[in-house]
């Protein structure tokens, strides 16, 4: 079997989650066995001017000139993965949408904002078609594994469509409501084995949300702790803004 | 003879973290252009942050930047709590350091071995070290996953540390998880060791340019990472909360970066900074590795920040075993657990202020600064990055280099001018937390 | 009752006993992990044991039915090759109360039931359970009286009642005979400990009562009306489908099986993870279509799982009345309370049909 | 964890050998498999086997083929996901895992002696094809036998040939209707219960078998119940999500039964009052 080419690309982001591959150590050399590694910015010089059997694109879509450069990416490649929770969902990235675009720029450049083209932040499968999700702020390795398998396989993933609790609770924390305060698990999608909370911190809905979270509920639950209203919408929003580009 | 006439665009440069071109333009004989582009998309994080509970604002910086997020975490939490008027306590500022020298060690390795190695060894990126240098390649992802582990048993992950927080620890490691630490970690010597002994032989660039350097100072005889003063090559010593007389952000008008200046036209942090300020306080086996390359402060060759990180990464891996061997002796407090929230019980009391962190993360000193209203709703924020401060002294560096370099080839020049902006580890995720930046 | 089935063991000799015991086989027990929470975690030595305790986060299944456990392992291509395997682990519990103890009843049954599940069947047999009786009831959540899970009976080796000064215990299997011998650290029950013993269950009868307005028999009856009930309705507004419910139930044992495989594409494993009739995809069939899209329809079909469809099948109720579900449950979805409100709702229904 | 082999177990599946494969449309595909050590898969129609590609997954896939042939036996199979999509890619010679045969099939002792009403929607035709193959293998014990045979579009035909002899056969009743004709379909257009009331039969001695889409069933049996066959004699087949075929793993419950064991052939008057049936 030919060895897949593979690239990673990265939008507006940490890069964290490239790192998270740099961070499996020696485990990286068995996922190199099975993938040709031809471009990536990161850490190598060389470029790749033919197609990319896959591509790996991490961080969100945040200005015109990064369309362009996605829509020639997606063209090159046969498979296109969006890596990571700036690529899948918008991310952190799509708070910005929380201000009027205009506000912000002023914000950070004061009188010459102008020159600082910015538009509203989107996941990456909100402007191209994609093939893989691989959720996560950052990425969780194993499942990253998980789906580069499913990649050689030829069968697709599927991001677990129940919430972080279920992990959670299979982990035996102790809930965060029993702690008296609220968390964003019960309507995040699972698959981080429950990160945060096996951590003592809460979860942030940073995988995005169920595909049919009972939101209406989850609102009587998150009120009954006294937070105002703007502190549960924020919280709600902190990855997941971009949930309302349609 | 000298190259005349030069065009160097180098567009997407690599092996960097975030998205920059150089440009080099050198008309009969003469420089007309030479700056650092750097084009990655502006995610104006400072923005994002305001109107958020106080107790996000730490995981939101963190995601400035994934290489050095711990760091930015510390600086972060270091910066509310200064706000908020809350004093850690003893055990919880020992974790912090235990955390910082890790996340020194871990970015010093990534940098050393997979970004500059290449260069060094010749080749273009890692990948075909695999084949070459198969060891080597092997000890830098050995060395690298143990730092993330330990991280992953101090703080749930290294991208994006968990239970680090506010007020302290959401999870104090366990006493299997203290010996499981050390282990890791002392189990790192010889590996270091062997590091050590690869990079003393390997010849970095010979070139020198005066320059200020600045780092946290302090009183005491601990090499200042977590805390302390501003001070700088030139005598200046400054509280941290005096942040913006040192950093001096200004905006230039053919530039979309903030830029930053001391005593001279610019000054340069990082490694090489904190070496040249604080060796004395290094610890012993750093200190004669300094001297095992041949690394005096005050160095002023900028190529040489990686032997300096180099001889922190020594540092670090010994300091962090220090404190766990002292965890192990004198045993963790778990009473000082806390819960999370968004503070939603009014657990932890919020008031009006205005705090600054400044801590020093592997590429230099970082600073946060956030003011919150009465409800402990951030009002105002700013981060300066070490990149930021940096860029202008890699412009000064590269003007004195491409002169007398004029007689290599143009392949050489570009590279020895890639190499020269790599070695300061130049990290640009985080500087476009902001800004669009030009170097200019 | 017979007195060589009982023996006694003084409190002050507790420690010791565990310690003994744990040099055995590994043991298990309830531990406090703050919050109100408790779980069972291996322990060595007695003063790690929480012996008053509300029912641990998970119940004791998952020594049962691992949450992940391995079926197959395979090689893959031209000359496969497909071995069945069972993973377990020789471990004694103590400490289970006897709603725990009906759980794993419960599974029993479930599991044995052809086609058999080798897998759990083998596995079971190298547990131990050490049973721990509550004289009191845990918390407001707990129904266990109401189906009939509160007094021992059966299903364990050994069971633990607390005297006040000793336990009195029930020897109830030969292995448990085994532990009482090998310990070397019982008594024989003199006639007054077997008083005391009756004394503390009639004690219990008083404490122990029914606070859901049906009595057990009529519960299948009353299921059987509830159907197309409201409550469902109303519940399946609230349930937020996190699963958490069943996760913790100790006679929920859905699944899935799935495959994994090495990156070299040459081995791999295919194995079974706990699963939830909760959650949405559970009931969802390629293309799309799901059978129990509806949140109430779940819910429902959650509570009938419990209280009527196993009535049929195993004459008894698959609710141990531990309390779990309700406790964990952010949405405050309480079983009792469901209940009840199926009750009234019936009643009302009923009178309304006579007036 | 300790490991230990297991001698028998309930998720172990026999080795089996694909074959032949025919492309019958587009989408659906047909296997013929042989089982390794075991000869006979020994199955009544209507029960089917759960399929396993080992590396990607396991799947419950009705028997299309007639239980009077022993030395191999038949899967149509539709690609929808991950494992059908899989074995769409398998070629003569590979190999699968195969359990079963599972579940309740079509009871062919007590439709013996009876007229026979077959009712297939798309790819209910498969597990049909069973019941329909053994039917003819043994025609004389049967009364009349219709078929009625309706799918999306003429190109969804399943196997088509076979569908043209049986159109042939004097000791059958064929028709078959399309919900979109194209432009050379010259037969019936429209949903399958326009069929039903031009069938003549009789019906207290009938007995209907219903396999196709869930939306289907309503209607079909509202039609038969019309013409007066007796509700325990509808028979249906059901799918639902599958994972074990034990009667464990819960997903393919209706209410009290389990599809896997139970079924997945119900008659109507067992299912009727189940609201999550149909
Ligand atoms: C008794 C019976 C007989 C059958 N007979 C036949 C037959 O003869 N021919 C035939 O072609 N088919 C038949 N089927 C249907 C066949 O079993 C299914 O088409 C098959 O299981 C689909 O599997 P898949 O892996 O290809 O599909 P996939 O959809 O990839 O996998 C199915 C599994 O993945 C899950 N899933 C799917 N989508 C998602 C998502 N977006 N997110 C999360 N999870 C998801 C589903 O819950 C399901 O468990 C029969 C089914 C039954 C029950
Ligand atoms: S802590 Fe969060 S993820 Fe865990 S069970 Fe509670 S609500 Fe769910
Ligand atoms: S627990 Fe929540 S925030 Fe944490 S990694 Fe998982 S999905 Fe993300
Ligand atoms: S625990 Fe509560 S919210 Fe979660 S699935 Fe069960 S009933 Fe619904």
């Amino acid at each position: 079997m030919k060895k897949p080419k593979i690239a990673f690309f990265d939008f507006a982001c940490c890069e964290g989650c490239q790192l998270q591959v740099a961070n499996m150590g020696e485990g990286v050399l068995d996922v190199l066995a099975a993938f040709d590694v031809v471009e990536w910015r990161e850490v190598m010089s060389e470029k790749w001017d033919k197609k990319y059997d896959v591509a790996i694109i991490e961080g969100s879509i945040t200005d015109n000139h990064a369309v362009e450069r996605i829509t020639k990416i997606r063209k090159k490649a046969n498979i296109l993965i969006a890596y990571g929770s700036c690529a899948t969902i918008g991310g952190v990235n799509g708070m910005k949408n929380n201000f009027e675009l205009d506000d912000i720029r002023k914000y950070v450049y004061g009188e010459s904002y102008k020159f600082f083209p910015t538009e509203l932040t989107k996941a990456v499968h909100q402007v191209v078609k994609v093939d893989y999700f691989v959720n996560g702020c950052p990425v969780y390795i194993p499942e990253f594994v998980a789906i580069l398998k499913a990649v050689l396989q030829g069968i697709p993933y599927y991001v677990p469509d129940y919430a972080v609790c279920v992990e959670c609770k299979l982990n035996e924390n102790i809930c965060m409501y029993d702690k008296g305060v609220t968390c964003l698990g019960p309507v995040t999608r699972a698959g981080c084995n429950s990160w945060c909370i096996n951590n003592g911190n809460i979860c942030y809905g940073c995988r995005g949300m169920l595909s049919n979270p009972n939101e209406k509920s989850a609102r009587d639950v998150l009120a009954k702790y006294n937070i105002p209203i703007e502190l549960i919408i924020n919280k709600m929003n902190m990855y997941n803004k971009c949930r309302e580009i349609i | 003879m000298a190259i005349q006439n030069l065009n160097i665009n180098v567009e997407y440069l690599t092996r960097v973290e975030g998205h920059g071109n150089i440009v080099i333009n050198v008309k009969e004989g003469k420089i007309e252009t030479c700056k650092l582009e750097i084009v990655e998309a502006p995610r104006f994080f400072e923005g994002m942050l305001r109107g958020r509970s106080i107790f996000e604002a730490q995981h939101i910086t963190s995601r400035i930047c994934g290489i050095c997020a711990c760091g930015h975490t510390l600086a972060s939490i270091q910066a509310a709590e200064d706000a908020l008027g809350i004093i850690p306590t003893s055990q919880t500022i020992k974790l912090r350091k235990l955390l910082l020298d890790l996340e020194m060690l871990d970015s010093h390795l990534l940098h050393i071995y997979l970004l500059v190695a290449p260069d060094l060894l010749g080749v273009k990126s890692f990948v075909p070290l695999i084949n070459s240098h198969n060891e080597v390649v092997r000890r830098a992802l050995r060395m690298k996953k143990k730092c993330n582990d330990v991280c992953d048993i101090l703080v749930g992950r290294h991208v994006h540390p968990i239970s680090a927080i506010v007020g302290g620890f959401t999870k104090l490691p366990e006493e299997k998880d203290i010996e499981n630490m050390l282990g890791l970690l002392q189990g790192m010597r010889p590996d270091m060791e062997a590091t050590v002994e690869l990079f003393s032989k390997l010849k970095f660039p010979d070139f020198e340019r005066d320059t200020e350097y600045v780092g946290l100072v302090s009183d005491d005889d601990e090499y200042p990472l977590l805390s302390g003063d501003i001070g700088s090559t030139d005598n200046i010593r400054l509280s941290k909360h005096d942040y913006r007389k040192i950093t001096n952000e200004f905006i230039v008008p053919h530039s979309t970066a903030k830029r930053t200046k001391l005593s001279r036209e610019s000054y340069a942090v990082g490694a090489l900074a904190r070496f040249n300020l604080n060796y004395d306080k290094l610890l012993s086996e750093a200190r004669r590795v300094a001297e095992m390359i041949g690394l005096k402060p005050k160095c002023i060759n900028p190529f040489l920040n990686t032997a300096a990180q180099l001889v922190e990464c020594v540092h670090c891996l010994e300091h962090a075993i220090g404190i766990l061997e002292e965890f192990k002796k004198s045993k963790i407090n778990y009473d000082e657990e806390i819960v999370v929230g968004l503070n939603e019980n009014r657990k932890i009391p919020v008031i009006e202020g205005n705090g600054v962190g400044a801590v020093e993360v592997p590429r230099g000193i970082l600073f946060h600064n956030y003011q919150t209203d009465e409800k402990g709703c951030i009002s105002y924020a700013n981060c300066v990055i070490p990149t930021n401060q940096n860029t202008g002294n890699i412009e000064y560096d590269l003007k004195k280099l491409i002169p007398e370099i004029l007689d290599r080839n143009e392949e050489e020049i570009t590279l020895l001018s890639e190499m020269l902006v790599r070695a300061y580890d130049p990290c640009i995720s985080c500087s476009t937390h902001l800004l669009n930046i030009k170097f200019m | 009752m017979e007195e060589n089935q009982y023996v006694v063991l003084k409190k002050e000799l507790f420690n010791d006993f565990i310690t003994r015991l744990a040099g055995i086989k590994k043991l298990v027990a309830p531990v406090s992990k703050g919050f109100k929470n408790f779980a069972y975690e291996e322990v060595s030595s007695g003063e790690q044991i929480a012996l008053k305790y509300i029912p641990t986060i998970l119940p004791a299944k998952k020594y049962f039915m691992p949450q992940n456990e391995t079926l197959l392992e395979f090689n893959t291509g031209k000359k496969s090759n497909v071995e069945a395997f069972v993973e377990y682990e020789p471990v004694t519990l103590f400490g289970l109360h006897t709603c725990d103890i009906a759980g794993i009843q419960c599974l029993n049954m479930a599991l044995s039931e052809r086609p058999k599940d080798y897998n759990y069947l083998s596995r079971k047999n190298f547990i131990t359970i050490i049973g721990l009786e509550c004289n009191e009831y845990c918390d407001e959540f707990a129904s266990c009286h109401l189906v009939n899970a509160d007094f021992p009976s059966g299903g364990y080796d050994l069971m633990f009642t607390d005297a006040g000064e000793y336990f009195i215990v029930h020897i109830n299997t030969e292995s448990g005979e085994e532990i009482v011998t090998n310990t070397e650290i019982f008594n024989k029950a003199e006639t007054f400990h077997l008083n005391e013993l009756i004394k503390i269950r009639e004690n219990k009868r008083k404490i122990f009562s029914n606070e859901v307005p049906i009595e057990r028999r009529h519960i299948p009856e009353l299921f059987d009306r509830s159907f197309r009930s409201n409550v469902w309705k109303e519940v399946g507004e609230r349930c937020l489908s996190c699963g958490n419910c069943t996760n913790v139930c100790p006679t929920c044992y859905c699944f899935d099986i799935r495959d994994e495989l090495d990156l070299d594409m040459k081995h791999g494993r295919r194995y079974r993870v706990w699963d939830s009739c909760q959650l949405e995809p559970f009931a969802k069939v390629a293309g799309g279509f799901n059978f129990r899209k509806e949140r109430f329809v779940r819910q429902r079909h959650r509570y009938y799982r419990k209280f009527r469809y196993p009535v049929d099948k195993f004459s008894r109720f698959f609710c141990t009345g531990c309390g779990r579900c309700t406790r964990t449950c952010m949405a405050n979805i309480s079983l009792k309370e469901t209940l009840s409100q199926l009750v009234r709702e019936s009643e009302d229904r009923v009178w309304k049909r006579w007036l | 964890m300790e490991k230990m082999a297991l001698k028998y177990s309930s998720y172990k599946s026999e080795k089996a050998e694909i074959v032949d494969i025919k492309k019958l449309t587009e989408n659906e595909k047909l296997f013929r498999v042989v089982l390794k050590n075991k000869g006979s898969l020994d199955h009544e129609p209507g029960q089917f086997v759960m399929v396993s590609l080992y590396g990607i997954g396991e799947i419950p896939i009705s028997v299309c083929s007639s239980p009077m042939i022993s030395d191999y036996f038949e899967l149509c199979v539709r690609a929808v996901g991950k494992v059908t999509r899989s074995m769409h890619k398998l070629k003569k010679g590979d190999e699968i895992g195969i359990r079963g045969p599972y579940g309740k099939g079509f009871p062919v002792r007590i439709l013996e002696g009876n007229d026979l009403l077959i009712i297939a929607g798309g790819l209910g035709l498969a597990p049909l094809r069973s019941l329909i193959t053994y039917v003819l293998d043994n025609r004389r014990d049967f009364g009349k036998v219709h078929l009625l045979f309706g799918c999306k579009e003429p190109k969804d035909m399943l196997f088509s040939d076979e569908l043209e002899q049986w159109n042939k056969r004097t000791d059958m009743h064929y028709s078959c209707t399309v919900d979109r004709a194209s432009p050379d379909w010259a037969g019936n257009v429209g949903v399958i219960t326009t069929l039903i009331p031009g069938v003549d039969i009789e019906p207290s001695k009938t007995f209907a078998a219903i396999v196709g889409p869930p939306v289907m069933y309503n209607f079909v049996i509202k039609e038969l119940i019309a013409k007066g066959i007796p509700e325990q004699n509808i028979l249906l087949s059901f799918e639902r999500n599958m994972k074990c075929g034990n009667g464990k793993c819960g997903r393919c419950q209706i209410q009290n039964l389990y599809c896997c064991q139970d079924g997945p052939v119900f008659n109507y008057e067992q299912i009727k009052n189940l609201s999550e049936a149909i």
